[in-house]
């Protein structure tokens, strides 16, 4: 559908360099642009669908002023953070201080660039996609980092050793999850990882959901989908901005937009979490059965990618923060070996002549 | 490729491998202060390895493995024994020092020790330049953790830092040196390289200006000037268990990878890298022999003292190939190896004696602790003494031989000045054999300032002796060595 | 090299780093630029729950930290071994696979002896 | 294993016996083990004389085994006429040391003991090497055990001695592995010493080789001017130490000449004669005139060994064969006198604890006997006719008067001043009142001490009246080493 | 503009250049140390993957692969010395390391 637009745009400036250089690029930031601004608006709506959620958990209705049912609450949130002061504190780095929300946003956004929407719709439909995701959402705990270091006070700092301590732990759970993907998949490209789970015996049958990965690598779903809420510092492991101890950690001196930057990253990291774990365990943009098939895939999509992050609400709502030590041993005595013995069972099951994935 | 895995040509790494990651587990369990178990354990593995090696040396057959990127030969098997056997001694004497020093808390000098060797193993074995590497790293990699084992000791972590920055910056010349060969030659297998240097169709400057940095990265290694500097500070600055184990066993794997780099794949190059080499032994032979001098500290002295050593070897390798005859290599090479392998024999029992008498609390460091040892013990004192001769190169002790050798092959080179460069060497030597006769009077003609016994653990009583007596006996009779290494040299040429 | 298609992910990052730099100028201009802001020394001070700031918050942190680094370093490495197996595992078949079983059986050893040495534990 | 070999290894053994078992506790276990070692080591040497034929210039008792295949290097052994007597000088000189330090040494006695008896195996290995290598190693490690004699049961200034001794002999000595090298080289792979001698040489190469001989042997001999650790070394050694290096270990140096440096270039030598010929003769006259000044005796005593090795070289660059085998008494006789002279100081050190000529007088008065011995020895010293010393003198004079008269007259004046110097010393030390109470409580010699000089003065008299025993054996080798030395080894 | 395999190289040859330099002048601080380290092995790399890529031979990007690996073992190793070495001297100045100099 919006590929058809290409040729379009193309005949529009008759110039050698336009074709070479110019119009791919303007294309490229259309299409950016078509990806980010209906992200934003996720996200700014995930806020409200937060607490909308959490208020029907604990039976009460959440925001309901501003606009009906509360609907505009995120855009007065929106406008009351752009009217405030931005702080700088005295003694923090100031260069480092104001980089550390960019360095915070950047990769929450520029992982989308290969998450694909349909079959090889994506905004770069490259053959290393998973490779570049596992890179760019590493640079998050830079932001995090710098942002703790730059503020100069306990509490930034607190926060920033843990939250990068518990990042990176939870990194490598993830990362083996993400190789077990990869060793059913057979490519790195993205839109591979979901054609992938079109086939198979289930498929055939026209029940698409038990072929999809979620189910022969269970454990590996959960681990992933956990270590995602580590990952984005979600409840329960939140201690990183824990309020009760470290009040917001590694944000704590932030105000005004350079706050909204950290906050917008978070939600805009936990849609990127849930589309991945759609992608790749969900399915992607397949129907779970092949009579929902007239289903436009961008709308299983959206159905399924809402479903998971608003289990993340769920969680939110529903257990006690875990104490760091527990975070700590989470990750690395629990998700690591079970990611690992799943990782040899299933390379096993691949030798096997029961194999499901050729 | 993966047909001819040919599991055969690394069964012993295999072994060493498998056994150090079981001994590192059942380490785990071993509560007792000496950890006994880790140590017959250990000494069992490196036992069976050495003859292991060994018998495979005296089959005398070169074997291609992984596509040929490893091979034993008989250079390399040798190599490979006698580095398990300088492992094996150094752990015996070095066990006593360590549990004084709160260095056993947990088993890992043995199981660091154990991959230290597997990473010369590698590098021994290695054939193809990304083998070496990770050899080179994995036995670097082991030693930096080696020295920083003693955690509470803020001289051997300053040393530790040093050595790996140092380390380092020695791996990353040698790579890059490395980086440019496979650039010009396009392979990193050595039988390759040294087909396409010799096919005269890359350019010449491109691959001298790889091999620059290869010698140098490779002189560090070694510890040749100018690249010397972290040789004196690590092996003061170390626990001297730990400067045993880095000085000693590793000395044979840089010599391996030097053959295997510059005569294995670079041959063609010789003019080239002989005037390094040439010129680095020189150096190498004024900076340990003069500063050598007026050192203190023994351990600091050994280091000097390693390094105009190994100003002898290099003297060796940088004979090889004359007016491009290559008639010579074999003597020559084979003398530096003779050399390299007697060496790292005295250098053991030397520090056998420094840490033996090293007691709790007291690190025996200084030349004058030695003082009057001949009182207190005329045994060690005697071993002391001949590791004292035989690094001064006084017959019939066997670094006569090895000094021997070398000049022998320097000058039946008939290279130009060779017979200049000898008298030269020579004369350092002199000059070398001062403080090492120094060690000799404070031990024979000095009183000594504490009256307390010498005691040591059985082990390394016998251990000491017999490598002791090694060193005398070999001098008298090195004839049975020299031949060893003058045939893994030859069949490892004609290869 | 074909590198066309990582011209939209170069632009994607621009992009990113505009969404963070665009509305924090904004919010400068709105509130600070507009001349609304009071800085004053106490404002302007790090929070310390009430109390004064009295000393430089950058200070010694417990080593666990760096443990937690430095394990992270190494594991993650692995993984980015595994990464290149795990695409070509339907391709190399059994003797890849092996392969890289004697590897993670390796790593597994280390795993076992850091988790024994108590590396993981934290407290 | 053939009689050399036990010559060389039978002391070397019973040394490492006594090393590795003896005892401080045990002393005299240790010391009667010493003593039967060099015994027993001296008994072998007697059949290699009394078997030994007078008669050829070969090398006899001939032994050959490879040693280091790779080098070439052979463990070849044999005397000829040259080498013979001093294989048993060594061993009976061992022997007197052994019996002189009985009761001196009571440290150590173990290492004491076992240094000489292995230094005593190492000296007579280097007499009967026949491989450049064999002969380097058994030369350089004569320095072991002798640098610890010095260092360990020397006087104050040991180390000093002991440092100069080491590194003075060692300088000449690493010279002469790089010439041993080149050789090596030269002949295609041998190190075959009497190949080396058939070797044809260009002139450059043996003058290189001459004068890297010539700095091992000269230190070691030691000629003028590099004789200047000899006194001090001397000095500072203990008794025995002292003995053993006068007598054996400077001959080492002078037994170099003859092996090495003459032979293999002779050209070089002949070129370089006068050199050689002036230096002896500084050390004659000038060395001669240093010894009258000296107030230490065994200062004085080492340079009149240095004198009187300065008549050997001389014997030997005159090229005649009066020289050369004047040379060679000489270097025997010496042997049998400086041993003698220095064990003569060591019974008074041992008393007094004093080197110094004025620390004496009269002693005479109270040690009759060891007076007797101690005249006679001076005697010797000097030349006198009957005694060793004076065969060995007047060959030597004869054949350099037969060479050029002035050379002659010059090496004559020698008589003279060793007549001075060792004279005027034993009247200032036995002769005259007694001097101080140290020499009035002197006692004189035991039985042990007897017997060593006894021992040493029936040496010393059986060699003034009766040397052709010496003669005689060295004879046919000496003209068979002329001849070879006259035939010019240039390349055509 | 075409990038040619000079180009690369020369990229390389900087940043080895850089590391070296900053490795040998640098008197601060040893973490930067440490990443000079890091540069310098990445430079190495650099060379590698320009070749590989001009000589059509995987085995460049093989050895690179094994480059990241232990530069990554190396970090960790330089991190655990660098540990020690503050717990032990209070300051990780490279000015403060001359205890070992004689």
């Amino acid at each position: 559908m919006i590929d058809q637009l290409y040729g379009f745009g193309n005949g529009l400036i008759a110039a050698p360099w336009w074709t070479a250089m110019g119009w791919p690029t303007v294309w490229a930031l259309i299409k950016i642009i078509v990806v980010v601004a209906p992200l934003m608006g996720a996200v700014a709506y995930l806020t409200l669908w937060e607490r909308k959620a959490i208020g029907f958990t604990q039976i009460r209705v959440g925001p309901n002023r501003i606009g009906p049912s509360g609907l505009l609450q995120p855009i007065a949130d929106a406008l009351k953070l752009l009217t405030k002061e931005i702080i700088l504190p005295t003694v923090a780095s100031k260069g480092l201080f104001l980089l550390g929300p960019i360095m915070t946003i950047m990769p929450a956004l520029a992982a989308w660039a290969v998450i694909p929407f349909g079959p090889e719709v994506a905004v770069a439909n490259v053959n290393a996609g998973l490779l570049f995701l596992m890179a760019i959402t590493s640079l998050e705990v830079y932001g995090v980092i710098i942002a703790g270091w730059a503020s100069n006070s306990k509490y930034a700092f607190l926060g920033a050793l843990r939250a990068s301590a518990q990042m990176v732990s939870y990194e490598i759970a993830m990362g083996f999850a993400l190789v077990v993907v990869l060793m059913v998949t057979g490519s790195l490209n993205m839109t591979d990882v979901v054609m992938g789970q079109a086939k198979g015996q289930f498929a055939s049958m026209g029940v698409g959901i038990l072929s999809w990965n979620w189910l022969p690598l269970l454990p590996i779903f959960v681990v992933y989908f956990i270590s995602g809420l580590a990952e984005t510092n979600r409840h329960p492991f939140d201690v990183v901005e824990g309020e009760s101890e470290i009040v917001a950690g590694h944000m704590i001196e932030y105000s005004g937009m350079s706050f909204a930057m950290f906050f917008l990253a978070e939600y805009a990291n936990m849609w990127l979490v849930s589309i991945l774990a759609v992608v790749m365990f969900l399915g992607g943009w397949l129907p779970p059965f092949a009579a929902l098939a007239f289903i436009p895939g961008w709308i299983w999509l959206g159905i399924k990618t809402f479903m998971v992050v608003t289990m993340f609400l769920w969680v939110r709502s529903t257990f006690p923060r875990y104490r760091y030590d527990q975070i700590m041993r989470l990750g690395w005595k629990i998700f690591i070996p079970v990611t690992l013995v799943w990782l040899v069972v299933v390379g096993l099951w691949m030798q096997t002549p029961y194999n499901i994935w050729n | 490729m993966l047909d001819h895995f040919n599991l055969f040509a690394v069964a012993p790494e295999i072994v060493l491998l498998a056994a150090t990651c079981v001994i590192a587990l059942l380490d785990l369990g071993v509560t007792t202060r000496l950890r006994n178990l880790t140590y017959v354990l250990s000494m069992i593995t490196l036992g069976v390895i050495a003859l292991w090696t060994g018998q495979l040396a005296a089959d005398n057959t070169t074997v291609y493995g992984f596509g040929s990127m490893v091979v034993t030969d008989p250079m390399g098997n040798w190599l490979k024994c006698f580095a398990s056997l300088a492992m094996m001694v150094c752990l015996v004497y070095a066990r006593p020092y360590a549990a004084d020093r709160d260095m056993m808390r947990g088993g890992e000098l043995f199981t660091l020790s154990l991959f230290s060797l597997l990473g010369m193993f590698v590098m021994i074995s290695g054939s193809n330049f990304l083998v070496i590497y990770l050899g080179l790293e994995l036995m670097t990699l082991s030693s930096y953790a080696l020295v920083a084992l003693r955690r509470d000791h803020a001289t051997a972590t300053e040393a530790a830092m040093k050595y790996f920055v140092l380390g380092a910056l020695a791996s990353g010349f040698l790579l890059y040196g490395l980086s440019m060969l496979y650039g010009a030659t396009g392979s990193l297998d050595i039988g390759t390289v040294f087909k396409v240097v010799g096919s005269g169709a890359v350019k010449h400057q491109v691959m001298v200006f790889g091999l620059v940095f290869i010698v140098a990265g490779l002189a560090f290694k070694l510890g040749a000037a100018p690249f010397h500097m972290w040789i004196p500070d690590v092996y003061q600055g170390a626990p001297t268990a730990i400067t045993l184990i880095i000085g000693s066993a590793p000395e044979l794997a840089a010599f391996a990878i030097a053959i295997r780099l510059l005569v294995e794949g670079m041959l063609p190059l010789a003019i080239d890298w002989q005037q390094m080499l040439l010129i680095m032994a020189i150096g190498s032979l004024l900076v340990g022999n003069l500063a050598a001098i007026a050192q203190t500290n023994l351990k600091r002295m050994l280091a000097y003292s390693t390094i105009g050593q190994m100003g002898f070897v290099l003297l060796g390798l940088s004979c090889g190939v004359v007016n491009g005859n290559t008639a010579p290599a074999a003597n020559a090479y084979s003398s530096a190896m003779f050399y390299i392998v007697t060496y790292v024999l005295t250098t053991l029992a030397s520090f056998g004696i420094i840490l033996l008498l090293a007691r709790e609390g007291f690190e025996s460091e200084e030349i004058s602790d030695l003082a009057g040892l001949n009182q207190r013990s005329p045994l060690y004192a005697g071993v002391m003494a001949i590791c004292m001769f035989s690094l001064a190169g006084v017959p019939p002790l066997v670094g006569f031989y090895a000094k021997l050798s070398v000049l022998q092959a320097l000058v039946s080179s008939h290279a130009p000045g060779a017979v200049g460069v000898a008298i030269f060497a020579v004369l350092l030597s002199l000059i070398g054999s001062f403080y090492y006769l120094r060690v000799v009077k404070v031990m024979y003609f000095d009183e000594p300032i504490t009256a307390t016994t010498v005691s040591a653990p059985a082990d390394v009583r016998v251990v000491l002796s017999l490598n002791g007596a090694l060193v005398l006996l070999l001098g008298i009779l090195p004839g049975g060595l020299m031949t060893l290494c003058a045939q893994a040299i030859i069949k490892t040429l004609a290869s | 090299m074909n590198l066309d298609q990582y011209l939209p992910v170069l632009l994607f990052i621009l992009v990113g780093v505009a969404v963070g730099v665009l509305p924090q100028v904004l919010g400068w201009l709105f509130a600070t630029g507009a001349g609304f802001t009071k800085p004053d020394a106490q404002k302007n001070s790090p929070y310390e729950c009430g109390f004064e700031a009295f000393e430089d918050a950058r200070m010694k942190f417990d080593v666990r930290y760096y443990l937690v680094a430095i394990l992270f370093i190494l594991f993650d490495l692995e993984i980015a071994f595994l990464f290149p197996w795990a695409v070509a595992l339907k391709e190399i078949g059994p003797v890849g696979f092996w392969s890289m079983m004697i590897f993670l059986t390796i790593l597994v050893v280390g795993f076992v002896y850091e988790w024994k040495k108590g590396a993981l534990d934290w407290e | 294993m053939g009689l050399l070999s036990l010559a060389i290894w039978t002391p070397i053994f019973f040394g490492a016996v006594l090393l590795a078992l003896g005892r401080d506790d045990q002393a005299r276990a240790v010391r009667w083990i010493a003593l039967i070692g060099a015994l027993v080591s001296f008994l072998v040497t007697i059949p290699v004389y009394t078997r030994f034929d007078t008669t050829s210039a070969a090398m006899q008792f001939a032994e050959k085994a490879p040693w280091i295949e790779r080098f070439n290097v052979n463990y070849a052994l044999g005397v000829d006429g040259i080498s013979l007597w001093f294989v048993v000088l060594t061993a009976f000189i061992t022997l007197i040391v052994v019996i002189s330090a009985w009761e001196v040494i009571t440290e150590r006695v173990n290492q004491y003991m076992g240094a000489f008896l292995i230094l005593s195996g190492l000296m007579i290995g280097v007499f009967c090497a026949l491989d450049g290598i064999l002969f380097y190693t058994f030369f350089e490690a004569t320095l072991i055990p002798m640098y610890l004699i010095i260092g360990v049961w020397g006087g104050p200034n040991k180390i000093y001695a002991a440092f100069k001794f080491f590194l003075y002999t060692l300088l000449g000595s690493l010279l002469m592995l790089i010439a041993l090298i080149y050789l090596y080289s030269a002949s295609q792979g041998s190190f075959d010493i009497l190949a080396w001698h058939k070797l044809p040489l260009p002139m450059s190469a043996q003058t290189l080789l001459f004068f890297a001989f010539f700095a091992a042997f000269a230190v070691k001999v030691p000629m003028w001017p590099v004789h200047t650790w000899l006194p001090d070394v001397h000095v500072e050694a203990p008794t025995g130490g002292s003995a053993v290096l006068a007598a054996i270990m400077l001959k080492l140096g002078a037994y170099g000449f003859l092996r090495f440096s003459m032979p293999i270039a002779p050209d070089a030598a002949h070129e370089y004669a006068w050199l050689m010929i002036g230096l002896s003769l500084v050390a004659v006259v000038y060395v001669g005139l240093v010894a009258m000044v000296q107030q230490d005796m065994k200062k004085l005593v080492a340079y009149s060994s240095v004198a009187h090795m300065g008549f050997v070289t001389l014997g030997f660059f005159i090229f005649n064969d009066l020289g050369v085998q004047g040379g060679l008494v000489q270097m025997i006789a010496h042997g049998f006198v400086s041993g003698a002279m220095f064990l003569c100081i060591g019974v008074l050190y041992d008393r007094v604890h004093s080197r110094q000529i004025a620390s004496y007088g009269g002693v005479v008065n109270t040690m009759p006997n060891f007076t007797a011995f101690a005249l006679l020895f001076a005697m010797a010293n000097c030349g006198l006719p009957a005694t060793a010393g004076f065969v060995g003198e007047w060959m030597v004079i004869l054949g350099s008067v037969k060479a050029n008269f002035w050379i002659g007259m010059v090496a004559a004046s020698a008589l003279i001043w060793g007549a001075g110097y060792t004279l005027w010393m034993f009247k200032r030390v036995y002769l005259g009142p007694v001097a101080n109470d140290h020499v009035r409580e002197l006692t004189d010699i035991g039985s042990r001490e007897f017997l060593m000089l006894a021992l040493l003065a029936v040496a010393v008299l059986y060699m003034g009246l009766y040397p052709k025993p010496f003669t005689d054996v060295m004879g046919p080798s000496v003209t068979e080493f002329l001849k070879h030395v006259a035939t010019s080894k240039l390349p055509a | 503009m075409t990038l040619t395999l000079g180009h690369f190289l020369s990229l390389g040859a900087i940043l080895f250049a850089l590391s070296v330099i900053g490795i040998f002048l640098n008197r601060r601080n040893l973490i930067v140390l440490l990443m000079a380290i890091e540069l310098m092995l990445l430079a190495v790399n650099m060379n590698f993957v320009a070749f590989s890529y001009y000589l059509g031979d995987m085995h460049g990007q093989v050895f690179v692969f094994f480059i990241l690996t232990v530069a990554a073992a190396e970090s960790a190793i330089g991190l655990a010395i660098l540990v020690l070495l503050f717990r032990n001297k209070n300051n990780i100045n490279v000015d403060e390391l001359n205890t070992l100099k004689g």
